[in-house]
């Protein structure tokens, strides 16, 4: 009987004592969009190597949980790859604890993206009004467009996100255009990826940092000239659909912030924003 | 000094108990007063037009849980059926710890087989775009909640009184009659529980039905095609509400949505509590 | 239509005479075993038992663990692991169909286990399913009868089988036995569960059926074998120990077990 | 006589794919999975990106930690709570608990996040904390260890309590010496099964307690933590790269393993607390 006992109450000791004792280490959260987010996670573990007792935590969710997380506190650092909206700069506004800072720590272009057979198929080029056609449902196969006799499967992206926000900005006239072609709505750009890559028939719309042989980035044609989603057609601004990645930090914010953010910034920094395909902006 | 800490604790039971239902209404309230309750019977899912319409991601789910309780009952019954009746014992209770090892398998976990290879066989399969679907989200749950339904059956099949059982067999019923006659009106109880247990497991699940059904806020075109792509009303809440801002018509829209799925839980759990 | 006319109803006398000529043209009925051996879980329940069924009544007895239900149950086939042979007139029963069988060897138990439906339906229950859709009134009516039910459920024959009493679930049981038209009935106990007043109902129509067709009636209590039987077997640890007449077995027992077995029962039931 | 060897076909037909692709799956997960269940999936070495600077140790100890804490939050007032209800509640009283805890399995797991989030994450503004996720899981498993704990204490035969009472022990007497004595194993069991449970629920977390990389160990309860369950969420999704699709298998094996240590171990103690019962 009192072997039971102790039994017990050893138990039940150990289940408290396992709960995490606090410690002075700072840590720092940063979520939002993930197109953002290679460059900040990569640059939060060089971060934490050179400053051990800092911790930088990092997730994802899109633009819209960047700038929502800005505006509610619950994290230290936002990531958005895209401008906030005016309701949303007006919330940022009125915060209790201050404005909040945004900054653009890299550019990337939101590549019109399509499935290797299509690519090769022929649709290597297309123009603003023929990729907003395919996202209003008015073309439906990619053979009306000189390609392959295959349906078209066009891929949406959740209302928020700074890459939808851009591409619907550019092709549909309105960040929040409706686009009743689509077949399919996904939310981050690996799943995007995943699913362009595993289709033969996709379109769909992706960071230029995310193309590969499977999933090839189409040029835009823009006055009669045929663009392509390149570091190159980024930098001198000819490429239509590109955008800022940007960082919104509260002014207020703690200096272990801040110096992650000048890190951002800094050669090392824009290092890695070149590692992860996009164009430094120092 | 025992009463007082005993009924501390279970004064932090009720109140976990009862601050749920009250946190949900209070934060959907918003949502009623902006859209109104006819937005449940509305179509129109654009957060971004102050239009929240609920109605495509009530008849996903409702899709979703009718094709896989269609799926999974029959199954699941026969199943239990082949188990108990049929297989020897030491097999039949092999077959129950392979269905207690199964029912533990997270959600997650089935999503990824939906992603990785429920979807891929359905797109070439079925000639689909990619496989996303009311289909695969039906396939996933049945998959999900067969080893519920299969293991209440067993239990209940297995509790049939030995002397119905001799009762039926001494009346010269042959074996389909002493099943559907005897052992399956006798189980009826243990097996409607499990499926009302199962269908509450479906109504709720997350992480499976989001990965695979496409999160496309429209409705079937038309109702009854579940090969497109749709939204259930949890993988709505999963999609959207890390990004809807606290205090929004949207936030607040999600909690709708939530409450509702309380609601039906709730109303499912009655029922199942309810003795026929 | 001329067809239809032929199934015409049958009168309750019309029923009574056709079941006496079904009862007289019956062949004389024999069951007999030989050598049955019966294992359960390695154990030895029954041990080379050899016996001829009389006709009548005949009560089994012998302390309990005696292997009483087992025999019963290798009888109609719920245990088939055993050796040796069952046969009816004749025929082995392991070439007969187990579910033929079964419905020829009536076993009633000790509780009553009444399906959760009507009174009616529990009657009919084991009836194949065209005769249940076209099964008479009368053919329930003088089933009911015999069963001694008839007065009690006649008016409520619709109602859910569960609200009888126990005693009258126990009648209910026979009844659904007897309407498969048995040749023989195997009792097991069926009236150790109910109350002195049941008990004599049940005994009285037993003995009535015992006048058509042979019964094989398991107690353990003397007293009411005295009143039933006309034959007596008795076993003890799976063994068939003595088979008599029931009024010489209870005066002069043969066997040193039955004496035994006598002596301390009547102590224990005065 | 027709013995309709068919309906036994049928049903065997009909069951076939339920006895079979349950096992088939999760052999799936296993061969996929074990594969990549190396050294490297722990230590991180070589790996870089996707969260998995250091492998899966810290998704590995934030699923432990969030399980351990909702265990260690949900047992004691799950206890209490049987315990109040058999010492000083009636059979009525009680009856409507037990129908309070149904309705509260009733509720989806997600519903429970969802309150989490606007409770803890926003009103109390701890932010995406695990001690949110510890609160939400343990308010999920709270039902099923209450109702273990009771259906261990109503086992109990009414005579060793009333013997316990005539021998003039108190209450807290009673608790300690006959009835956790009796029903430990069985508490146990809900336990373990709580906290298997625990494990495996991914939703309520996703949004109230983890985020996608940069936490080994978290520093207080007020850090967000990483998890097996949802970094598969996010791995899942990364199809474009083999490697990391292998290691979300990985993840999926080894959580399926830590699921399986908990459930089997308590359906190996109920069936020796149930041998004990019967027993000689």
């Amino acid at each position: 009987m009192t072997h039971n006992n102790r039994f017990f109450l050893m138990l039940f000791s150990t289940l408290f004592l396992a709960s995490p004792d606090a410690d002075a280490g700072v840590s720092l959260h940063a979520a939002g969009s993930t197109t953002v987010l290679p460059i900040v996670s990569e640059a939060a573990s060089a971060y934490h190597k050179a400053h051990p007792d800092i911790t930088i935590t990092v997730s994802g969710g899109g633009s819209g949980v960047g700038i929502a997380s800005m505006i509610q506190g619950t994290a230290e650092i936002g990531m958005a790859s895209r401008d906030t909206t005016p309701e949303e700069q007006a919330q940022l506004d009125n915060r209790a604890d201050g404005k909040v800072d945004n900054m653009v720590i890299a550019r990337d272009a939101v590549a019109v993206v399509v499935s290797k057979a299509v690519y090769l198929g022929g649709i290597t080029h297309l123009s603003l009004a023929q990729i907003a056609d395919i996202y209003r449902g008015k073309v439906s196969n990619w053979k009306q467009l000189g390609g392959p006799d295959a349906k078209i499967l066009a891929i949406d992206k959740e209302a928020s996100r700074g890459t939808r926000h851009v591409f619907a900005e550019a092709v549909l006239g309105s960040s929040h255009a409706r686009a009743p072609g689509a077949s399919l709505i996904t939310g981050s750009n690996n799943e995007e990826q995943a699913i362009v890559a595993r289709s033969d028939q996709a379109i769909g719309m992706l960071s230029n940092a995310w193309l590969n042989d499977r999933v090839r980035g189409i040029a835009v044609d823009v006055n009669g000239q045929s663009i392509k989603p390149t570091i190159a057609h980024i930098r001198d601004g000819s490429y239509p659909i590109s955008r800022g990645l940007h960082v919104l930090l509260p002014r207020h914010a703690a200096p272990e912030v801040r110096d992650f953010v000048h890190f951002l910034l800094s050669v090392d920094g824009q290092a890695i924003v070149k590692k992860a395909g996009y164009l430094p902006v120092r | 000094m025992l009463k007082p800490g005993l009924g501390l604790a279970i004064l932090l039971m009720l109140l976990a108990a009862v601050a749920v239902p009250v946190f949900l209404l209070q934060a959907s309230i918003p949502f009623w007063q902006a859209a109104g309750i006819s937005s449940i019977w509305s179509s129109e899912w654009y957060p971004y037009e102050q239009l929240y319409g609920l109605l495509p991601a009530i008849i996903g789910t409702s899709w979703a849980i009718l094709i896989s309780l269609a799926i999974a009952i029959p199954c699941s019954v026969a199943a239990a059926i082949a188990a108990s009746e049929m297989l020897p014992p030491m097999l039949a209770e092999k077959a129950r710890i392979g269905m207690e090892v199964l029912a533990g398998i997270p959600s997650i976990v089935y999503g990824l087989i939906g992603l990785w290879v429920l979807l891929p066989l359905l797109q070439s399969s079925l000639d689909l775009l990619t496989g996303h679907s009311l289909l695969a989200a039906g396939l996933m749950l049945a998959l999900m909640i067969l080893p519920t339904i299969m293991l209440m059956t067993m239990d209940a099949l297995q509790q049939v009184p030995a002397d119905q059982r001799e009762a039926g067999l001494s009346l010269g019923l042959d074996w389909t009659a002493q099943l559907t006659r005897i052992l399956l009106p006798a189980a009826w109880p243990g097996i409607r529980s499990g499926i009302l247990l199962s269908l509450g497991r479906a109504l709720g699940e997350t992480m499976a039905v989001m990965l695979v059904v496409g999160s496309m806020d429209r409705l079937p075109q038309p109702v009854y095609n579940i090969l497109q792509p749709a939204q259930t009303l949890t993988s709505r809440i999963g999609r959207e509400i890390g990004e809807a801002a606290f205090g929004s018509i949207h936030f607040s829209s999600l909690m709708a949505a939530g409450l509702m799925l309380a609601i039906m839980g709730l109303s499912i759990s009655l029922l199942a509590n309810k003795r026929p | 239509m001329s067809s239809k006319r032929s199934i015409s109803p049958i009168s309750p006398s019309a029923a009574k005479a056709a079941v006496a000529q079904e009862r007289s043209s019956r062949p004389a009925y024999s069951l007999s075993m030989q050598g049955l051996y019966l294992q359960l879980d390695g154990q030895d329940i029954l041990t080379d038992m050899t016996l001829q069924l009389p006709p009548g009544i005949t009560a089994l007895i012998g302390p309990s663990g005696a292997g009483k239900s087992s025999l019963l149950r290798c009888m109609n086939r719920l245990h088939e692991h055993w050796t040796g042979d069952i046969d009816i007139c004749g025929i082995s029963i392991r070439d007969m169909d187990a579910d033929t069988l079964r419905r020829q060897a009536g076993l009633i138990g000790q509780k009553p286990a009444v399906f959760p439906c009507s009174i009616r339906e529990n009657v009919i229950f084991g009836l194949p399913r065209q005769q249940r859709n076209s099964v008479s009134d009368a053919a329930i009516h003088k089933t009911l009868t015999q069963a001694a039910l008839w007065q009690e459920a006649s008016d409520r024959l619709h109602a859910d089988a569960r609200t009888l009493s126990i005693g009258q679930q126990q009648r209910l049981f026979l009844a659904r036995a007897l309407i498969l038209n048995p040749s023989f009935l195997m009792l097991d106990e069926p009236t150790s569960a109910l109350d002195p007043r049941s008990r004599d109902i049940i005994e009285r129509s037993l003995k009535k059926i015992g006048r058509h067709i042979p019964l094989l009636w398991v107690t353990h209590d003397l007293e009411q074998a005295k009143r039933i039987s006309e034959h007596v077997i008795f076993i003890c640890d799976g063994k068939l120990i003595e088979q008599a007449d029931a009024d010489s077995f209870f005066a002069r027992p043969a066997a040193i077990e039955s004496r035994e077995f006598l002596r301390w029962n009547v102590c224990d039931c005065d | 006589m027709a013995k309709f060897p068919w309906m036994k076909f049928a049903i065997l037909a009909v069951a076939l794919p339920a006895l079979t692709l349950p096992v088939a799956c999760f052999s799936y997960i296993v061969w996929q999975g074990l594969p990549s269940l190396n050294w490297q999936i722990f230590s991180g070495q070589g790996m870089s990106g996707f969260g998995l600077e250091n492998g899966l140790y810290g998704q590995l100890t934030g699923s432990l930690l969030l399980m351990l804490g909702a265990a260690a939050i949900a047992a004691p007032v799950a206890i209490g709570t049987a315990l109040f209800s058999r010492l000083y509640l009636n059979n009525r009283l009680r009856t409507h608990i037990i129908t309070l805890l149904h309705l509260m399995q009733g509720i989806p797991p997600i519903v429970y996040g969802l309150c989490g989030l606007v409770v803890f994450v926003h009103i109390l503004h701890w932010g995406i904390s695990l001690l949110a996720g510890m609160l939400i899981l343990a308010i999920i498993i709270m039902p099923v260890l209450v109702l273990n704990s009771l259906h261990a204490l109503e086992r109990i035969p009414l005579e060793h309590t009333e013997a316990a009472s005539s021998l003039g022990l108190t209450d807290a007497q009673l608790i300690y010496r006959v009835w956790l004595p009796e029903a430990w194993p069985a508490m146990l069991t809900g336990l373990l099964l709580g906290m298997a449970r625990a494990l495996s629920e991914t939703a309520p977390i996703l949004f109230t307690a983890t985020v996608f990389s940069g936490v080994i160990w978290p520093e207080s309860l007020f850090e967000p933590v990483t998890s097996l369950q949802t970094h598969i969420f996010y791995l899942a999704q990364e199809g474009a790269n083999a490697q990391v699709v292998g290691i979300a298998w990985g993840a999926a094996t080894l959580l399926i393993g830590l699921i399986l240590l908990f459930s089997s171990s308590a359906l190996l103690l109920r069936r020796m607390d149930k041998r004990q019962r019967i027993g000689p």
